[in-house]
């Protein structure tokens, strides 16, 4: 597999659709167990990120990641905000000058970005939330040859694995054993960046 | 949802401009961002003092920018944090050359994002110090206790300190030393809506009270049915003299902090129960304050905060 | 009825002593009377100011005590008028001799409570004057306008005035002159609930708002669908500027008063309205307060006010 | 008829009685087209004047209808209080000095409250206010040798016509049209305490 620029610009562009197709989902899960602002977070970045991404001249791919992710940083807010900012930051400085990127360039930048969470959040897997969908998804990435189905199924399954999770870090955080049995909102909106990365992938394949 | 609102949207930038135009005298705008600074910013051999946060806590903390206070307030959307960018504007629109005290209410956001505004400043040479403030003691664990009424304390007793002189490193360890002598709880009736999802954030029975909320209706410690007044300020009294071990003796500061639609006339009942009971104990009560100074949009409530007092924060109560 | 009170009888009571408490640096209490007083007062030389009415609109009017504002604030039950004899004891207190200025809002209560007291005054050899603000536009015939946010305007100037040095006559001819150049008019979401009756003073449906309404709910002019905030301060505006007949080169103070419910964000989206619309006409804001100066308890809502200024009453804005 | 100082205390105490048990009527009424507190300024000023007057030795009838003045004024509070305590101010002062009062005192009594009230709320009878109770009671007390059964019913009569009016003074004048069809709160004290009056009549007759 190899990833264009153009594949990585419509990562972006779908994730954006789906952020805002699922904006009130998000911010439901988000009501439920935080302050009810991750959709309005996350489709306000994505927005602005995919315009920009669907404008762009940019062909090398670290250049093109690093516009995202200022955009992330600069309009998310919240606790999303720097994470989604920081790992965008942090994987387009190992896709820096490349136009297009192996499976394994790829998940090298993949890995920087858990790595740039990780650190930011001050957190690891397990403490219910978006890193217990791009760990295991990084993990996956690494190990495997990847297709797109697989992307997706693992993201969805990591997802899902997050409702009987409690919660350790943000705002969920304060609802304690209450979190259980809630969907982390963070891990959704994960989830749908990397159903929008299987896309990509799809249409690399197509 | 029935608000004074346009576009959900625009609140915080309409906010701004209001207040921009309101205190012009004081303040002025950063031309693009959603930053309000200290009118004569950078003020020369001062070290700059920025807090800011989510919107919805009005006066908090455009409402404390000025002599003896901030330099800067930053606003994020209602209830979310505000962006590293702006932050970082704020930062570099405050800075005389003494370097610049953020304070930052201890939520994942913030604290993030203040984090990386002040990377962004040091990558400017600009030095930077956090304050990150916990008070709120209806979290068990300290580390995660939330930033509430306590911050307006910190406003003003560091804003006197750095007017007095204080450079970065000092105004940094009286930030953490007043920060860690500050303890609040907060008591609420009902819910606020923020405009953009236009629904309530709790919901509570008619006769119920929740005890420990967040400002931005986290939830708390535990849902009763509502008490008297006397029996709310009691409760919250013993909370937090308990966790500040203030005893006979002691000099205080005492802050009953509205939260938004309760009446004055509540806040007031509250604080006099407050401080018959501390004066009962031997607590004496330096300064009170009664009023909205840390809101959460129209939510029914209120919080008591103590600062426990010492010579060396003395100095700065003004 | 969700509240921090105690027994719904001992409400003024409980606030007046909290009050007190709090503010034991700026006022004292008259003992046994619900009469709040400047700590120095009388204050030799000085004609005293002595305002007051129903509770519940806190701040008004204790808030308002100290230098360049009142001597004294009379607190009757909720939205009831205090009766003669406490504002007897407030004006026995003031008066140090130059005779004491009764600031009085336009209901007949008041009225009638506050005629008597000057009565007993005279009859004890006190001067008193009285001047009875009547700024609320949205009643039509103007000698039955009722008293609102405006009279805050009147403790301040005239407050400033005295300070200076006006003996009675003045200073009762300047509160004349500037009541007479003061509009207000607010818009109500939602209405407040008196502890004693423990029901809402009104009803609205959940899309409804009402222009117009009283301090204490009274009606308003109409009733119609809640509008944008824009909308709504166009028409405050548009009313209270066609009826003080202010026109391109006049200098005003705009003042936003929250009603009790609404947040800070909300009156100050209505205030950029306002002034955006002001400046386009204009017409210049010498002075903008926003905040809650004249509530009703927790009724959601807001009214503006402008004051019209003129060279008399610009010497003692300060 | 004789009306002695004990009929006068009786009236007072009766007076009472009437508003303690009608107080929350008297609120509603108010509620309609005022601002609802007007049995509770009532009752608040009644108990203290009844008291008051159960514990007096006076045998002056205008001393002890001057203390139950000076008590409604400053217990009433709002619109009311002024306007009863004026009331019992000036017929206190016709009553100064006698243990005893015929038929005619009494009228000489009443006439000079209704000039209080007149004078201190700027008011007429026709505006819908207890002036529209008071008026017509004296009126007839002026002109029959009054029965307790008759003051009793000219003032409910009376009472009952301020339904139709529209408020011109007070807080009820806001209502404009709206005030029409309410039965004004004042008026209905007023009634209340006529009522009273009939009682104390009957007693002395009896
Ligand atoms: N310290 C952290 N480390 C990793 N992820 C976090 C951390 N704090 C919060 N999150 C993620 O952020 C999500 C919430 O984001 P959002 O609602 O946009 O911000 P906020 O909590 O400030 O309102 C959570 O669901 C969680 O997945
Ligand atoms: N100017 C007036 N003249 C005569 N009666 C009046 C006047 N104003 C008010 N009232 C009477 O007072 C009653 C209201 O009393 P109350 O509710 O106790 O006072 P407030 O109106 O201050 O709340 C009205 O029903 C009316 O009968
Ligand atoms: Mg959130
Ligand atoms: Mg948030
Ligand atoms: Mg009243
Ligand atoms: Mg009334």
């Amino acid at each position: 597999m190899e990833l264009t620029t153009n594949v990585m610009k419509y990562w972006l562009v779908t994730a954006d659709e789906k952020m805002q197709t699922h904006k009130e989902y998000l911010s439901e899960l988000d009501q439920a167990i935080g302050d009810g602002d991750h959709g309005h977070n996350m489709a306000r970045g994505f927005q602005v990120a995919a315009e920009n991404a669907k404008e762009s001249t940019e062909e090398d791919i670290g250049a093109l990641m690093k516009a995202a992710a200022m955009t992330l940083i600069s309009k998310v807010g919240g606790a999303s905000g720097p994470l989604y900012g920081t790992a965008f930051l942090k994987a387009s400085d190992k896709w820096k000058g490349k136009t297009s990127l192996s499976k394994d360039e790829f998940a090298e930048g993949l890995e920087a970005a858990v790595e740039g969470i990780k650190t930011r959040g001050k957190a690891e897997a397990g403490s219910k939330t978006m890193l217990d969908v791009w760990t295991p998804v990084l993990d996956y990435v690494q190990h495997h040859d990847i297709a797109a189905p697989d992307v997706s199924a693992k993201a969805k399954e990591s997802m899902e694995q997050t409702e009987s999770m409690k919660a350790e870090k943000g705002r969920a955080s304060y609802y304690g054993e209450e979190s259980i049995s809630h969907i982390d909102p963070g891990a959704y909106s994960s989830y749908l960046l990397f159903e929008a990365l299987a896309e990509a992938l799809d249409k690399e394949e197509a | 949802m029935k608000k004074f609102i346009n576009n959900p949207e625009d609140v915080v930038e309409e906010m701004l401009e209001g207040m921009a135009a309101a205190h012009s005298n004081e303040l002025r705008r950063l031309p693009g961002w959603n930053v309000l600074v200290r009118k004569d910013a950078p003020v020369t051999g001062k070290v700059g003092l920025v807090s800011g946060g989510g919107s919805g806590h009005e006066p908090a903390h455009a409402g404390f920018i000025g002599e003896n206070m901030l330099d800067a307030a930053v606003a994020g959307e209602v209830f979310t944090s505000p962006a590293p960018d702006q932050i970082f504007e704020a930062i570099k629109a405050v800075d005389s050359g003494s370097g610049v005290l953020l304070i930052v209410k201890n939520f994942s956001g913030d604290v993030m994002n203040f984090d990386m505004a002040a990377e962004m400043a040091a990558a400017e040479g600009i030095d930077t110090e956090q304050v990150v403030v916990k008070d709120d003691i209806a979290v068990e664990n300290k580390e995660d206790r939330r930033g509430t009424a306590g911050t307006v304390l910190v406003h003003k007793i560091v804003g006197t300190a750095v007017e007095e002189g204080l450079n970065l490193q000092e105004a940094a360890e009286l930030a953490q030393h007043v920060t860690s002598r500050i303890g609040s709880m907060g008591v609420s009736l009902s819910p606020s809506t923020v405009p953009a999802s236009g629904k309530p954030g709790f919901t509570l029975a008619d006769d119920e009270m929740e005890l420990g909320t967040g400002i931005h209706g986290e939830p708390g410690m535990e849902r009763k049915k509502i008490q008297p007044a006397d029996t709310v300020a009691e409760e919250l009294l013993d909370k937090v003299t308990a966790e500040l071990e203030v005893k006979s003796g002691d000099d205080v500061i005492a802050l009953v902090n509205g939260q938004g639609s309760t009446p004055l006339m509540e806040l007031y009942i509250v604080y006099r129960k407050a401080a018959q009971l501390l004066s009962g104990r031997n607590i004496s009560i330096h300064q009170s304050m009664v009023g909205e100074y840390m809101s959460s949009l129209e939510m029914a409530g209120c919080s008591l905060t103590l600062l426990k007092l010492d010579d060396t924060i003395k100095k700065y109560v003004t």
